[in-house]
């Protein structure tokens, strides 16, 4: 009980200090990992908005530091990552990138659900899920742990899952779309306003991809969630997404709403991306392969357009000069010198600065 | 391959012993001088680790018993890893009913205890031949690889580059071989090291115990009289006679287990530097 | 040509312990891959892709019907002939990370087929390496990059080109892609399927395609044929357009449903279905095998197996009692413009 | 870990030695005539005398259970039982016991040589009658060997005609059918004997100084018998009993201080000098009568030259040997002459001592002997007059500890002096005694000069081993069980004509100056032919602990061979 | 059948999933037996390997037995009975005979006849020395077990420190160090340098057996020695195993996933380190049977009296039937923890008990 009560003294002040936004805010996030070459940013000054209501569609190609955004979120960034810079405030909580111990685990699953890149795994493989479930109530300092149950039963019923059975098994007994679904579960159980899912589908066949979506979408707006949708596959986040983020070596390099990011895509790496995937009418031979590979974390640029090397519009100023963020519609912006148009005088944005 | 003092380490001992074991028997005379005017004598010039019970020179035994130690564990070994390998190679890839019957006859080997069996086979064989001992040693003491080489030949010959190469119609022979065997070297070679190890144990431990005859120079043979005849655990007097060979046993295995970890490094060219 | 007809195969159940349910992967399936033809098969996880995959590779057995290779029935050719003429039927596995032996470099890799043909062929030597060249070119890789180095030294994509030259190194006539591009990353993909594409109009191979996504089955075989598979068994078939545009079954209707839709620059189709409960293998309807997920169900699919009959158009068949035709997949928009 | 150390200078507390007759067993029978049984002689398990190990008079005994004898015109042996003697159940010792337990004797094999019946004469007086016509120097100390068993507890295993299967096994005529039943006694006898052996009372009942209280795998304990005939006399509470299985647990105790008494075991000096090192602890030597020798199979070229083995005799340094092998309990041996040096003065005169060779190293003596003999020496090696190289093998036994030291010692020695050897050690001594019959072994070690009878000391020679076997009052020469296959008679210098196998049988039963004489001929034969090379003598060191106890019968060379249980009886050892 | 709707009613799934549990009981069932059944097979590959053991001995004892026996005037037919005592079968018999009676008398629970200790049966001895054993690998193996698996995971939690490196390098040499050189090295600071254990006997036979301080603090004084012998020269590689364990489970998705849903870190190490140790069963079960073997070298040492040092007495003093009958009780010790470990391990791990339904 009074576990319960100090969290919420806690987020009555925090609420306080909001300015009405609601949801989580990230604000010039930077990450990065030690390795041999030294520390190597995965992300770098990151601005993202995740309000309440809003599912917001996160793209790129692998490595462009997706999942690293993500544990940020939850300020659970592996070892031997770590936050340099910025901040995630959420709504009524605070900046959980300053949270530690017993408050930062209760956010965590409390207020932000997680649900895993590879669901597939993400159970204790040894109990039931019924006794997962209690694990959590018991770790959130639920005062009835028994009544999570049924609060899971009633989710999985939600999502076309034999509750009953479901919360009997062990992992090994589901199939991957139902690890899926139970992955949701866990994240939702606790009433969380953010959820957070990391490639939801990727291990999925297309049915059980529907599937989960439908879930998801269903779920988020009987709950008014903040939702984060992170995928390589754009077409998820077409489908899904209200908003739509395009990451690119560890940068956000264009967002906006899902219709003008698609119809409009500013980033020649969007259009780019956008070229890549064959349709499933219409000229097919309109499709055109991404030349170039991925990046990873040694050969980013780390000054000038982490771009640059796969564009085939690039500039010689492209190599020197960070492009900045600019505004190419309402809500909708870009990192491109393009877009910025061939005058706009670089501002020496201050993360490359410090 | 060498990064690590450890491994040069590892790599100093065991070519010194090798050396030891080369060489020792020649460097001293075939019969040991006695002495009885020096039993159990402490270190001196003369003696760097003391004599023993009849005056002799404990580094002279210590050198030249190396040789039937290192030989009989590296043929244990060696016996081992063939015997394990091929058995647990066949099983693995074969599958069917030749697995189901080596299986048993593994888990059979690995059940029957090997000191208790090899205590009893004692009161077959004498022992004195160290391509006896070693062979022996290594009959008894296969079934662990065999067993591993076969879950590991198991879930290989599902993976798909293997199947990829019985599509291409490699001959069983190169899939053997060149596909399936680099992939298991690193096991197999740990093995063997490992099987070297519990071989040099084993053999040190059944003259310890005496259940050998003491007829050969022998690390075992000298811990055994050090312990039982020299008293060596109730007085200081026959303190090196029982350290020696304790130490070098150690030694050895240390350099075994220090070199363990670089077999990996030297089969796996994920770990290799180009 | 590739032909299989009435081909069976039940599992006998992971585990292998007693009172285990055996598992139908395939049941009564027909099938013709033709020279230089292309066939696609989509169908959700389990429902037998792989399995029909690796039959026509000569990797897995059958229980009963029949594989046919240029007409001859494969259980009747002796064991070399069976060996030299899978041997033209390659493999592209989905997972090019274990598709390469890690232990052995690209070279190695590819002059151990290339030696046993230059030996059988008596060719030289330097045209083993002439020919690793050529082929790792054709997939579009800088030999002098790949060869001397160890599969975990490349990515995924340039993993899966190597695996490609391999299957070519033995000259085969047909590929057999099993959801060759799942693992590879989104940007990457079409590379990839280029390079089929290419395969198939260049050297004239046929192609059996097997994936989830129907628009890069669309993207390698255009022309070719398409096979929806449900629990082993073929529900329905035709020209990929035909099946794409037209289909009839309500399994191919959901699974086209399912395609997500990328709004803004499509539309989505108007018959779009809600996407299906999920799958319980544990009970088999004792009618069509679709009948207790099938929003179209009634009660007569209950009675009896459908057939897999005509659906009309020329090549189209299906298995449904009540089919009925449903435009559901997504048409481009018509302002689908990249500038504002 | 008790150590005594609760002892109290009253009652004298808890006595810590070592049983080292048979391993403690926990469910071996509480029998003595089991071979692993839990009754530990002259504590819960008591005979009627104990040998005083006496030189020259066999026969001295300590009186136990038998207070006094007396010997009879005929040979016959009468016993007085003790008067106050009593089982630890309370019941008296009586004839009964005494006869059931001679009954018993002839199942075991134990029993007096010429004994043939046995006379109660009295509740606590009893006579052994002999075989008539039959003689026997040492039946008085065979007969008072005897172990007493309660026949209330084993005389319910005796079949009631006990006596007549014994009379009958006994016949040593000609008569067929006597003959043919005394097999089959014979047979029912030894069946019975091992019926005996099993059989397990329920529990330990005593005549000695203790009772068995329990046992564990390691450990037995034993409490003071408070019906004991000489209660006053013993000063110990309770005895523990300790188990070994290996010499150097005892050196660990020993070191470690905790045993008032050890029996003798063979140790290396750095070992000695732990023990003595210890407070308390004191070494008490007697004599042993038992040496350890160098045997020969004369059969097996080329040992069977005379030569051969005097060479060896003169290439042998015995007293390195017995530094090596036995340097605390071993006294390398001065006259080759069968019987120890300790008692040699006491059987030979001085000018037959002195004329004795003394075999001192002498290598370059040996190889003009070799020599003389037609062995050739090239490049440091002998070769055989056979042409054939010269290598030697010497057998030992795994765990003799002194034997394979000085095996390996010798064996060095002889290669260097181009006689290249090695020592073979044979797995157990029950495999070596087998194999030595068999005759495999051509050089063995052997012990010799076994006490204080010199009949048995040269016996171990020229009896059975050299196939004389001793066939009623005659002896009979024969190839069973002989591997040393020295020849019937030898031709000495002075002395003539030997047959050291009939002289030997002939021993048993001659006294005074007859009996010198005899061993004066066997001294010199052995000292000439070297059957066997003596190497050295056993000294019998124990060790004593004064912390809780004293007054040991330091000196007393006869007692101190007897185990401590002998010691109390007669009045020693007591509490501090 | 007709009417029954295409969703599934309710009481039908209830129905599937008794079903389900109904299967996976016979299923486990069937595998405890098949388990058992094995075991049993294993016994009597043993039992054969052990009789032709004895067969193959030099100068065969039972035929040396007989003879003896015969030597001694005993009737052929007695000495025939009385072989058959000793050893449950008799040479000269055909070979199929001898290996009938032999299994017969083992059906009984009957190795025979001791010759070292005329008169006492095998299977008394060994029962008497068995539970000296079992005391001392039970133990050992335990604070070898919780020892080297506390070290372990924490060496595995602390890789990167100063602590982690002290803990892997320790496991790493312990590992190195063969049994009967720890017991030496044991029984040489112990019980000379400084004497602070007893050894020699299971007890002090001054205290009274039952359950009395006196009696277990003597047994526990009696057994330290040996028993960290034991978990001295075992626990390097439970410390090993235990630590590449955890260090694999860290790396699951599942632990990631607990932590991100805020589980209390209590909950988070049961989750760990139940995965973690599960794999170590099988390791367990291996250990065990190497322990009873290994039991020869520490009982030889610090003369305890377990089955190791009653083998090694009975091979000085070629006691054969009491040789054979050690034998195949220690082994048959090894193939019963075996047979124990895997069935726990089948309770354990639903995995393994899922592959039945
Ligand atoms: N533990 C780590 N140590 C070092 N570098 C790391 C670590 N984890 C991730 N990285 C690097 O950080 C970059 C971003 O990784 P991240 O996993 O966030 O990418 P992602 O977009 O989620 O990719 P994917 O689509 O493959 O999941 C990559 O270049 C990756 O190599
Ligand atoms: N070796 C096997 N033993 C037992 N069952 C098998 C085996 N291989 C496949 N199956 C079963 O056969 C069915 C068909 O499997 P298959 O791999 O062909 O499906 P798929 O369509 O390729 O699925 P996915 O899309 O997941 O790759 C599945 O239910 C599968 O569990
Ligand atoms: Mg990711
Ligand atoms: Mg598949």
């Amino acid at each position: 009980m009074r576990r319960r009560q100090s969290r919420d003294t806690a987020s009555e002040t925090a609420a306080g200090n909001e300015d009405g936004f609601e949801g989580l805010r990230v604000r010039d996030l930077t990450i990065v990992y030690g390795t041999e070459a030294g520390e190597l940013a995965a992300v770098r000054g990151v601005d993202l908005d995740l309000p309440a209501g809003t599912i917001t569609g996160l793209v790129g190609e692998s490595g462009s530091g997706k999942s690293t955004l993500a544990l940020a979120m939850l300020n659970a960034v592996p070892s031997p990552g770590r936050i340099t810079a910025g901040s995630v405030t959420m709504s009524g909580v605070g900046d959980i990138t300053r949270l530690r111990g017993r408050a930062l685990r209760q956010v965590r699953g409390g207020v932000l659900g997680y649900v895993f890149q590879a669901s597939q795994n993400s159970l204790n493989p040894l109990k039931r899920v019924g006794a997962q479930l209690l694990d959590l109530a018991r770790s959130h300092g639920v005062a009835q742990p028994r009544l999570i149950l049924g609060e899971a039963a009633k989710l999985c019923e939600r999502m076309g899952l034999d509750a009953t059975r479901v919360l009997s098994s062990y992992q090994h007994e589901l199939s991957g779309g139902m690890r899926q679904r139970v992955g949701i579960v866990f994240a939702l159980v606790l009433n969380a306003k953010v959820l957070i899912l990391d490639e939801p589908t990727t291990a999925l066949d297309m049915l059980s991809q529907a599937a989960v979506l439908e879930v998801v979408r269903e779920i988020h707006a009987e709950r008014r969630l903040a939702t984060v949708i992170i995928t390589h596959d754009i077409a998820v986040v077409a489908e899904m997404a209200d908003r739509m983020v395009v990451t690119y070596a560890g940068r956000v390099v264009e967002s906006g709403t899902a219709g003008d990011v698609l119809r409009y895509a500013a980033h020649p790496y969007t259009k780019a991306l956008l070229r890549s995937i064959p349709r499933i009418s219409g000229d097919i031979s309109a499709a055109e392969p991404l030349p170039g590979r991925p990046p990873d974390l040694a050969s980013i640029p780390t000054v000038g357009c982490v771009f640059r090397e796969r564009c085939p519009l690039a500039m010689p100023i492209c190599s020197d000069v960070d492009p900045a963020t600019v505004s190419v519609g309402p809500g909708h912006t870009t990192a491109c010198h393009l877009a910025a148009g061939p005058l706009a005088v670089p501002e020496q944005s201050e993360e490359v600065a410090g | 391959m060498l990064r690590t003092p450890g491994r040069v380490a590892g790599v100093v001992i065991i070519v010194g012993f090798a050396v030891m074991g080369l060489i020792g028997p020649w460097i001293y005379p075939h019969n040991l001088p006695v002495n009885a005017n020096a039993i159990y004598a402490g270190p001196s010039l003369a003696h760097p680790l003391g004599t023993d019970f009849e005056g002799t020179d404990v580094l002279a035994l210590l050198v030249t018993g190396a040789r039937y130690v290192l030989l009989s564990a590296l043929i244990a070994g060696l016996v081992a890893v063939v015997v394990g390998t091929t058995i647990g190679l066949v099983a693995g890839y074969l599958r069917g009913l030749t697995d189901l019957g080596l299986s048993r006859f593994t888990d059979f080997a690995l059940t029957v205890p090997g000191i208790p069996l090899l205590v009893v086979l004692s009161t077959v064989y004498r022992f004195t031949s160290p391509y006896m001992m070693g062979v022996v040693l290594g009959l008894t003491g296969w079934g662990g690889l065999a067993r591993a080489v076969r879950s590991q030949a198991l879930s290989l010959r599902e993976r798909p580059y293997l199947e990829a190469a019985r599509g291409l119609g490699l001959p069983l022979r190169h899939i053997l071989w060149r596909e399936l065997l680099p992939n298991i070297a690193p096991y197999v070679a740990m093995n063997l090291l490992l099987a070297v190890i519990g071989s040099i144990y084993a053999e040190t431990g059944l003259f310890f115990l005496g259940v050998l005859p003491a007829q050969v120079n022998n690390w075992g043979v000298m811990l055994n009289l050090a312990v039982f005849s020299a008293g060596a655990i109730g007085s200081p007097q026959a303190l090196t006679y029982l350290l020696a060979p304790l130490v070098s046993i150690l030694l050895l295995t240390l350099g075994i287990v220090l070199l363990l970890d670089a077999v990996d490094e030297i089969f796996n060219p994920r770990l290799r530097t180009l | 040509m590739i032909e299989v007809r009435g081909l069976t195969k039940t599992f006998a159940g992971r585990g292998g312990l007693l009172g285990h349910r055996a598992v139908p992967a395939l049941r009564e399936v027909d099938l013709q891959l033709p020279p230089g033809g292309a066939v696609s098969v989509i169908g959700e996880s389990g429902c037998g892709k792989t399995t029909l995959g690796r039959i026509l590779c000569g990797l897995e057995s059958y229980d009963s019907g029949s594989l046919l290779l240029d007409g001859r029935d494969a259980k009747e050719l002796s064991i070399s002939e069976r060996r030299e003429r899978f041997q033209r039927i390659q493999l592209i596995h989905q997972d090019p990370y274990s598709a390469l032996n890690p232990t052995r470099t690209i070279r190695q890799t590819m002059l151990a087929s290339l030696r046993l043909r230059a030996s059988a062929t008596k060719r030289s030597q330097a045209w083993t390496e002439r020919r690793a060249n050529e082929l790792l070119e054709l997939v579009g890789l800088d030999p002098s990059y790949c060869l001397p180095r160890y599969p975990h030294m490349l990515s995924g994509g340039m993993r899966q080109r190597v695996v490609i030259a391999r299957a070519l190194t033995v000259d085969p006539d047909a590929l057999v892609a099993d959801e060759a591009v799942a693992m590879i990353d989104v940007s990457l993909r079409l590379g990839i399927l280029g390079i089929l594409r290419k395969l198939r109009a260049d050297l004239g191979l046929s192609l059996l395609f097997i994936t989830h996504d129907v628009a890069a089955a669309r993207y390698v075989g255009e022309d070719g044929q398409l096979y929806v598979l449900y629990r082993g068994q073929v529900v329905e078939q035709g020209p990929v357009d035909e099946i794409v545009q037209r289909p009839t079954h309500p399994y191919t209707q959901c699974l086209l449903s399912a395609i997500p839709v990328m709004r803004g620059l499509e539309r989505p189709g108007p018959d779009r279905l809600v996407p299906l409960r999920p799958l319980d293998d544990n009970v088999e309807p004792p009618g069509c095998l679709l009948a207790d997920r099938c929003p179209q169900a009634q009660d007569d699919c209950l009675l009896g197996r459908p057939p897999l009959v005509s659906a009309g158009a020329e090549g189209h068949l299906h298995a449904c009692l009540h089919p009925e035709a449903r435009s559901v997949v997504a048409t481009p928009e018509p302002t689908g413009s990249s500038t504002r | 870990s008790s150590g005594g150390k609760t002892a109290s200078a009253a009652s004298g507390g808890i006595f810590t030695t070592v049983n080292e007759a048979h391993p403690i067993t926990a469910g071996a029978p509480m029998n003595p005539f089991n071979a692993s049984g839990n009754t530990f002689d002259s504590y819960d398990q008591v005979e009627l005398g104990y040998s005083e190990y006496s030189a020259t008079n066999p026969n001295a005994t300590f009186p136990a259970l038998a207070a006094s004898w007396s010997l009879g015109k005929n040979g016959s042996l009468t016993v007085h039982l003790q008067p106050k003697a009593r089982w630890s159940n309370g019941a008296p010792v009586t004839a009964t016991d005494v006869k059931d337990s001679a009954a018993i004797a002839f199942t075991q094999g134990t029993q007096p040589s010429n004994l043939a019946s046995v006379t109660i004469l009295g509740k606590k007086e009893i006579r052994f009658n002999t075989i008539p016509g039959s003689t026997n120097q040492l039946f008085t100390s065979q007969v008072l060997a005897t172990t007493v068993v309660p026949a209330s507890v084993y005389g319910k295993e005796l079949p009631s005609n006990i006596w007549t299967t014994i009379t009958a096994a006994t016949y040593t005529g000609s008569n067929p059918t006597k003959v043919a039943a005394a097999k089959k006694a014979q047979a029912s006898l030894t069946t019975l004997g091992k019926k005996i052996a099993a059989f397990a009372p329920s529990k330990d009942v005593s005549a000695g100084p203790f009772v068995l209280a329990r046992l564990n795998p390691g450990e037995a304990l034993l409490t003071a018998n408070p019906d004991f005939w000489a209660r006053s006399r013993i000063a110990p509470k309770e005895v523990v009993m300790r188990n070994y299985t290996g010499n150097q647990q005892i050196w660990n105790y020993l070191i470690a201080g905790q045993l008032d008494a050890a029996p003798y075991t063979a140790m290396p000096t750095n070992v000695l000098h732990e023990i003595l090192h210890t407070a308390g602890n004191k070494e008490v030597k007697s004599p042993a009568y038992v040496a350890a020798s160098l045997a020969f199979d004369e059969k097996d070229y080329p040992y069977g030259i005379t030569a051969v083995r005097q060479a060896l005799a003169y290439v042998l340094n015995r007293k390195q040997i017995t530094t090596v092998g036995e340097s605390v309990s071993g006294q390398p041996v001065r006259y080759q002459t069968g019987i120890i040096d300790a008692i040699a003065p006491k059987w030979l005169s001085h000018q037959e001592l002195s004329s004795l060779n003394p075999y001192n190293l002498d290598p370059a003596k040996a190889a003009t002997l070799l020599k003389s003999a037609h062995f050739t020496k090239k490049g440091g090696q002998w070769y055989m007059p056979n042409g054939k190289p010269w290598s030697m093998s010497i057998e030992s036994v795994s765990g003799f500890s002194d034997w394979i030291a000085a095996g390996k010692f010798m064996a060095s020695e002889l290669s260097s002096f181009g006689i290249p050897t090695t020592e073979s050690i044979a797995p157990d001594y029950a495999t070596y005694l087998a194999n030595l019959a068999k005759g495999a072994y051509p050089v063995g070690f052997w012990l010799t000069a076994l006490g204080p009878s010199v009949a048995d000391a040269f016996d171990r020679i020229w009896g059975p081993n050299d196939g004389f076997v001793a066939v009623g009052n005659k002896v009979q020469h024969s190839s069973a069980g002989n591997w040393m296959n020295t020849p019937t008679s030898y031709h000495l210098p002075v002395i003539g004509t030997v047959q050291p196998g009939t002289l030997t049988a002939d021993l048993t039963a001659l006294t005074g100056s007859a009996a010198k004489a005899a061993v004066a001929k066997l001294a010199a034969a052995e000292n000439a032919e070297l059957p066997v090379i003596s190497l050295w003598d056993y000294v019998n060191v124990q060790f004593v602990n004064d912390k809780h106890f004293t007054d040991w019968p330091i000196g007393q060379a006869g007692l101190l061979n007897d185990p401590p249980g002998v010691w109390m009886m007669q009045g020693y050892v007591h509490a501090k | 059948m007709v009417s029954a709707s295409p969703p599934i009613a309710e009481p039908q799934s209830t129905g599937r999933r008794a079903d389900a549990r109904k299967r996976r009981l016979i299923g486990v069932g069937r595998r405890l037996g098949a388990r058992i059944v094995a075991a049993l097979v294993m016994i009597w590959a043993v039992a054969t390997l052990t009789f032709f053991l004895v067969h193959a001995l030099p100068g065969n004892p039972v035929q040396v037995q007989y003879e003896t026996l015969l030597s001694h005037g005993v009737p052929p037919a007695q000495a025939l009975k009385e072989t058959r005592i000793i050893y449950g079968f008799v040479s000269h018999e055909p070979v199929v005979n001898q290996y009938g009676s032999y299994l017969w008398q083992l059906l009984h629970l009957n190795l025979g006849q001791s010759i070292s200790y005329s008169g006492v049966s095998v299977s008394h001895l060994v029962l008497a020395a068995a539970p000296w054993t079992v005391i001392l690998v039970l133990s050992g193996l335990v604070v070898s077990f919780l020892l080297g698996v506390l070290a372990g995971a924490v060496a595995a939690v602390r890789r990167t420190s100063k602590l982690g490196d002290l803990l892997s390098i320790s496991g790493s040499l312990l590992h190195g160090i063969p049994q009967f050189v720890m017991a030496v090295l044991l029984a040489y600071v112990f019980t000379t340098l400084l004497p602070v254990f007893p050894f020699g006997a299971p007890y002090d036979i001054t205290v009274i057996p039952g359950w009395n301080l006196a009696y277990i603090g003597s047994l526990v004084s009696h057994a330290v020695l040996p028993v960290f012998a034991y978990a001295l020269s075992s626990y390097g590689g439970w410390m090993l195993s235990m630590k590449s364990s955890v260090v694999s489970v860290l790396g699951d998705d599942f632990v990631l996933a607990a932590e991100l849903r805020g589980l209390k870190p209590l909950t988070q190490l049961r989750y760990v380190a139940r995965n973690a140790l599960l794999p170590l069963f099988t390791v367990f079960a291996l250990s065990i049977g190497f322990m009873f073997g290994g039991s020869i070298f520490i009982e030889d040492v610090f003369d305890y009296p377990g089955l190791g040092h009653l083998l090694l007495s009975s091979i000085s003093a070629r006691d054969y039937p009491l040789m054979s009958g050690t034998f195949l009780l220690i082994t048959v010790a090894v193939i019963l923890s075996n047979l124990l470990a895997d069935l726990l391990y089948t309770f354990i791990d639903p995995r393994v008990r899922g592959q039945a339904s």
